[in-house]
């Protein structure tokens, strides 16, 4: 394996709700994202993927557990290493709309995000110039605000603020659902050729099944604050493990008429729990098909099954562990 | 339901326990502080004047000395008035009919002409109607109350001799019928301002509400306008308009002083503006205490109310 | 024999804006049209012409729906034919019901709004729709409001009500959009379910193809504001015709596809699409040429498949 | 490089730069209130060489003139006083009091509201349960308190209304950053070291500035309103020196001496104070952007 650029060792993430309970966005999630790779992160609305990025970048500090960036733990970095870290780790959000100041030019946003980290004036400007026009904007795009251009040109702003730091670590979080299809193809591609050109690692979250599988080599999927299933694409999709990710990837509704009248989909009980109320023994066991008292007593710990793929389920669909527990 | 009111009601104690802070702040800003009668007082010696701390315990810490003073307020010892030396309790309580009336009254009217107003200017937006009502709202709330009253004084008392100029009552009289026409014009005055705010606010609510897709919804149900309104629109603007009634509680409170002082209404308004000219602070402590607890006692009311009407609000959703 | 709905030449347009653009098509009886596009692109903006609930706006055409044109009925009349005769489910359930009544009296107000029943049949009707639509313990559902509720339940709930009536035609827009892969699945298995069983006829709108793929019988393209192609389901995603319709399904990523190849894109975006002379499409079509200037129409390239495009091989 | 799949197709739209000033100048009535309050400041500001006497020229031949008498267009007072010349000092008084209170309840309820929002924590807890305090109380009968043991002077008014009525704009400044404080665009700033400070004064401070603006302008009416009552029962700003509170204390038997006198003030402060209220309505459509979309045609 490449080597780790970044890594999620056993990070928790609990907000405090009215009333005493408690929201466990994360649940000890492990992860581990090497150089210039791709991974994608699937889940549904609670399952705290977003949550996951905006740990990862260091919006959000783990309750527990740490992020490590190069080796280096986060949160014990000195000051020149957190100056470092911000730089190298950049987000690309969800609304493009909210993530531009509305009363701030597209080229005021860029040169502001570079001026904080120290750049002069001028410096500042010559490169928001020229990542606007990597991300395929002009110069004249430079004195727009945002509500003077369309939605996808404001997601490419959006990504060519987050790449003016010339960043190493990149989260994508849902960078598309916002945007209409014709829309969507261009800024994937987009994505993926800076991925590319700039030997990028990201972490690209997204809730659609068929965006995550174009993007990325390996793809995570989440449930309830916690990671389930992780392989390559191919693998994932062809001989899932985990009873969830065979019913999310049956429930992606093709565009192809012939296969969507011989598609079964599994259909899941009800909807997923509230992350407020986690339920006991496995997380997946209330909507589970194949849930036995097992199930509703022990949480399942993550294993491998091959050199790359891991589930946690105490019955998976396909295969038997080829190893024990991993660290 | 329990836990929600009884979060409520710590809330209200908090809010009290501020404002008797503040107002126990304030008296003692006040020149002399509590002792402003005796300083004035030229045959008061200086040692008097020591001797007289030591008996109001003004000469202890500031703490216990608050605490006494919160304790009165608590218990209804509210002191003495500088002159003539009677209960502030009982001064003040006294004039508290009267003003209950005035307010009670005015608001009941403004609610029912503003409302409907409001809703009326919100279903038929941008017509003539909505425009008529909106620059007669902003000119009635750009009034001075006190000039407006002095006005209808002028108008109806004094040139036209409809309607007694001030008092609650004649001297002579004092029959049903006297005390409704000493009634119609501080609540003509004083009502005028309040349905200027209130067609406002139900306007912009109900335009809210009819923007909702719930309504929508209604109406792809193929309900009746009418069913529409009253049953879907007008229960959904419930709960902003019962909260903003317990917001605009101060201001009521300072329409109703206002208006008081025009029309010699022998209210708690004019008590404290007669109090202020002598500088009789007791009182005006009293008054301000007194009205800053209806407010609060009004919010914790409409917030009750509010979430009865409202499911959302006991589960935090509001 | 004569549709179900039969649409004519619906225009629709706000002020100076046209938001549809003289669109017609027809619905059969116990058939599902898919209607696609783009945010934007006027689909629910006719849905709610059909159903005449756009306030401010101008629309001219025809829609007959069992040969009575909707559109010169009274107000009273159209009334009743709300709820009852043609049905609508919204995008978003969360705000789609009243927040402080219980959904079961919102489902029994349209019983009894249409159907001449007493409380107590429109109680226990509304219990028989509420289990129909599969909604675990009704009974204590009914006394539910919509915040206690989840987003699938809630979209549930407005079907129960849409089909409270048996309409002839129900009206679904982005019914499942705002809903999880999970649930979505479900939803859309639950409304396959109970239009199939009724031999409801149904307009489908969504921007999602793969929705449309698996539920309609025909589909209608729509770009700013035009129907620019129509044609069986099979038909259109085996051989589209129009150019924005072949661009849109190239630009979907598949499953199978290889993760390493970039997607082909339509150029630019729908935005001002509404301010193009001619063919609104021209600015980004790869085909474009002069006679792009004059705006195409409809026209039959196949049986049963219309095309609006000059350049349509 | 990264091939450009023709995004350009569409540039951008500047379309509509000063678009809110546009907005508000054709809102008529927000118009007919800039042209009043421009000609009341003009005239208030111009008194000393517009107005036809000196504000205390007294000549107790002339009193109670009627208006539109010979040397006295508006009439003159009970001690001969040129009634118009008196309105003009008196605006002077009056407008720069509503402008001085105004600007200290900006600036109280601003930094209350943005600190609480900003700095959140016990901070934030401390300062809304301050502003829910002080909102219990009637302003009025707070402001009359604190009047009764305050030497009257402009400044002191001005900090007394000011002082007591910034809890509402405290409120919307609060609101207006807890709401923009989980944007993204935030986030971003924060993203990268951006100091407080800085991300209030750059980023949130252009976007709350509409709100305030809208507030400030009807806090300015009410401020009018305040000093013209407290005038008119004495606490206020004290004879000779004119303001238009201050000219009504006689106004209960001006009434039936000469109604002018008591009409005239009472006048020239509903002018002002609507003004103000139809600006501040006008700036609220032409600032909200929802109002914009409604216009633009959307379903409903």
């Amino acid at each position: 394996m490449t080597e780790k650029l970044i890594e999620a060792i056993g990070v928790t993430r609990h907000y405090k709700l009215a009333g005493g309970r408690v929201l466990r966005a994360l649940d000890g999630v492990d992860l581990a994202i090497g150089r210039g790779a791709t991974l994608g992160l699937v889940g549904e609305s609670g399952s705290g993927k977003s949550t996951l990025g905006r740990v990862m970048v260091g919006l959000q500090s783990p309750t527990e557990g740490e992020i490590r960036f190069e080796g280096l733990n986060a949160a014990a970095a000195d000051p020149a290493q957190s100056v470092r870290l911000r730089r190298q780790r950049q987000i690309v959000f969800q609304d493009p709309s909210g993530a531009l100041n509305p009363r701030m030019t597209i080229g005021d946003t860029i040169i502001e995000h570079l001026r904080v980290q120290g750049w002069s004036r001028v410096e500042a400007r010559e490169q928001a110039a020229r990542v606007l026009d990597d991300c395929g904007l002009s110069a004249s795009f430079l004195s727009a605000y945002p509500h003077e251009i369309s939605g996808g040109q404001r997601q490419r702003a959006v990504i060519a603020r987050a790449i003016s730091t010339d960043p190493a670590f990149i989260v994508a979080d849902e960078p598309v659902s916002a945007l209409d299809v014709s829309t969507r193809a261009q800024i994937m591609n987009l994505l993926r050729d800076l991925q590319r050109t700039r030997g990028l690692t990201m972490l690209f979250i997204s809730h659609d099944l068929s965006v995550v599988a174009h993007m990325c080599r390996d793809v995570a999927v989440m449930y309830l604050g916690r990671i389930v299933e992780i392989a390559p694409r191919g693998v994932l999709f062809k001989s899932p493990l985990h009873p969830y990710t065979a019913a999310l990837i049956s429930a992606i509704p093709l565009p192809d008429p012939a296969r969507e009248r011989t598609r079964r989909p599994i259909l899941l009980k009800g909807e997923p729990p509230d992350p407020s109320a986690t339920p006991k023994g496995c997380r997946f066991h209330t909507r589970c098909p194949r849930a036995t008292d097992l199930c509703r007593e022990v949480d399942p710990e993550t294993r491998a099954f091959s050199s790359a793929h891991m589930a946690a389920c105490h019955h998976p669909l396909t295969q038997a562990p080829v190893e024990r527990t991993i660290a | 339901m329990l836990r929600f009111l009884a979060h409520r009601l710590a809330q209200s104690v908090v809010l009290l326990l501020g404002v008797s802070i503040i107002g126990f702040g304030l008296m003692h800003l006040a020149p002399g502080g509590p002792l402003a009668l005796y300083t004035i007082n030229p045959t008061v010696t200086a040692q008097d004047i020591e001797r007289v701390k030591a008996q109001f315990g003004l000469d202890q810490p500031v703490a216990i000395q608050y605490l006494k003073w919160a304790e009165g307020m608590f218990t209804g010892n509210w002191g003495y008035s500088f002159f003539g030396g009677q209960q502030v309790r009982e001064i003040v309580l006294d004039r508290m009919p009267a003003t209950l009336e005035l307010m009670g009254t005015s608001l009941f009217l403004a609610l029912m002409i503003g409302v409907t107003i409001g809703i009326v200017s919100a279903v038929r937006r941008n017509s003539v109607a909505d425009y008529a009502s909106a620059v007669a709202a902003m000119i009635a709330l750009s009034l001075p109350t006190f000039w407006f009253g002095l006005l209808a004084i002028y108008l109806f008392a004094q040139t036209l001799e409809w309607l007694p100029a001030g008092g609650v009552a004649s001297t002579s009289g004092g029959d049903l019928v006297d005390r409704l026409r000493h009634l119609v014009l501080p609540v003509a005055v004083l009502s005028f301002v309040l349905v200027a705010q209130w067609s406002r606010y139900t306007r912009s609510a109900m335009l809210d509400i009819l923007n909702q897709d719930y309504i929508r919804t209604a109406e792809a149900k193929g309900l009746k306008r009418s069913r529409i309104l009253l049953n879907h629109a007008l229960r959904a603007c419930l709960a902003p308009l019962i909260t903003l009634a317990g917001l605009q509680l101060p201001l009521l409170v300072g329409g109703a002083l206002v208006t008081e002082t025009v029309f010699s209404w022998p209210g708690m308004g004019l008590l404290f503006v007669n109090a202020l000219g002598m500088r009789d602070y007791p009182v005006l402590m009293a008054i301000l205490m007194v009205s800053a607890f209806v407010v609060v006692l009004g919010n914790l009311l409409a917030d009750i109310a509010v979430a009865l009407v409202d499911p959302r609000v006991k589960l935090g959703y509001g | 024999m004569t549709a179900l709905l039969e649409v004519e030449k619906l225009a629709v347009s706000f002020g100076t804006m046209r938001a549809v653009d003289a669109i017609s098509f027809t619905v059969e009886s116990g058939e599902i049209l898919g209607l696609v596009g783009e945010s934007g692109c006027g689909k629910t903006t006719a849905a709610l012409a059909l159903m005449r609930l756009l306030r401010g706006a101008t629309c001219t055409g025809a829609a007959r729906l069992a040969d009575v044109d909707l559109f010169s009925l009274d107000e009273p009349a159209m009334r009743a034919r709300r709820g009852s005769d043609l049905a609508m489910i919204f995008q978003d359930p969360a705000t789609a019901l009243h927040p402080t009544i219980q959904v079961g009296d919102q489902l029994v107000e349209t019983l009894r709004t249409h159907l001449n029943l007493s409380a107590r049949q429109a109680r226990s009707r509304a219990l028989d729709l509420f289990r129909k639509v599969g909604i675990a313990a009704p009974e204590a559902r009914l006394r539910a409001f919509p915040h206690e509720l989840s987003g699938g339940m809630c979209q549930r709930v407005m079907i129960a009500m849409a089909i409270a009536c048996s309409p002839l035609l129900l009206l679904a827009d982005e019914p499942t959009t705002a809903l999880d892969v999970t649930v979505q699945a479900q939803i859309l298995d639950l409304l396959r379910q109970v239009t199939r069983e009724a031999g409801m006829s149904v307009v489908l709108i969504t921007h999602d193809l793969g929705v449309v793929a698996g539920m309609a019988d025909r589909v209608a393209v729509m770009y700013a504001g035009a129907i620019v192609e129509m044609a069986g389901t099979d038909r259109l995603f085996a051989a589209p015709r129009h150019p924005y319709t072949r661009g849109l399904l190239a630009s979907i990523p598949a499953l199978d596809q290889g993760w390493d190849e970039p997607i082909p894109t339509l150029a630019g975006s729908v935005q001002s699409a509404f301010e193009v002379p001619g063919c609104r499409f021209s600015p980004r079509c790869p085909l474009a040429s002069e006679i792009c200037r004059s705006a195409p129409s409809l026209r039959e390239v196949a049986p049963g498949h219309f095309v609006s495009c000059w350049n349509a091989a | 490089m990264v091939d450009v799949p023709a995004a350009e197709i569409i540039l951008p739209r500047p379309a509509q730069r000063f678009g809110a000033l546009r907005r508000l100048l054709r809102h008529r009535l927000a118009a007919l209130g800039l042209i009043v309050i421009g000609l009341l400041a003009i005239g208030s500001a111009g008194a000393p060489w517009l107005a036809p006497y000196q504000p205390d020229d007294i000549d107790i031949a002339q009193r109670y003139a009627p208006p539109l008498s010979e040397g006295h267009i508006l009439g003159s007072d009970d001690l001969g006083r040129d009634v118009l010349t008196r309105l003009l000092y008196a605006g002077q008084v009056s407008l720069s009091v509503g402008l001085a209170a105004m600007l200290v309840t900006v600036l109280v309820g601003f930094a209350v509201g943005a600190f609480a929002a900003y700095h959140g924590g016990w901070v934030d807890i401390a300062l809304m349960r301050l502003t829910d305090i002080m909102l219990c109380f009637p302003s009025v009968f707070l402001l009359l308190f604190v009047a009764a043991f305050v030497t009257p002077s402009l400044a002191s008014i001005a900090l007394m209304i000011g002082l007591t009525c910034w809890m509402e704009i405290a409120r919307i400044v609060y609101v207006q950053i807890l709401t923009l404080k989980s944007a993204d665009f935030i986030a971003a700033a924060r993203m990268v070291g951006a100091p407080s400070w800085r991300i209030i004064f750059r980023q949130i401070l252009p976007n709350t500035l509409a709100p305030i603006l809208v507030a400030a302008t009807l806090n300015m009416a009410n401020a009018i309103l305040l000093e013209s009552y407290i005038s008119f029962l004495g606490y206020g700003i004290q004879p000779p020196a004119a303001s238009w509170g201050n000219m009504l204390t006689n106004a209960q038997s001006d009434f039936q001496v000469d109604p002018w006198l008591a009409i005239l003030p009472g006048l020239a402060i509903t002018l002002a104070v609507a003004s103000f209220n139809f600006i501040g309505d006008g700036l609220r459509d032409a600032l909200d952007p929802r109002m914009r979309e409604r216009s633009a045609g959307a379903l409903r």
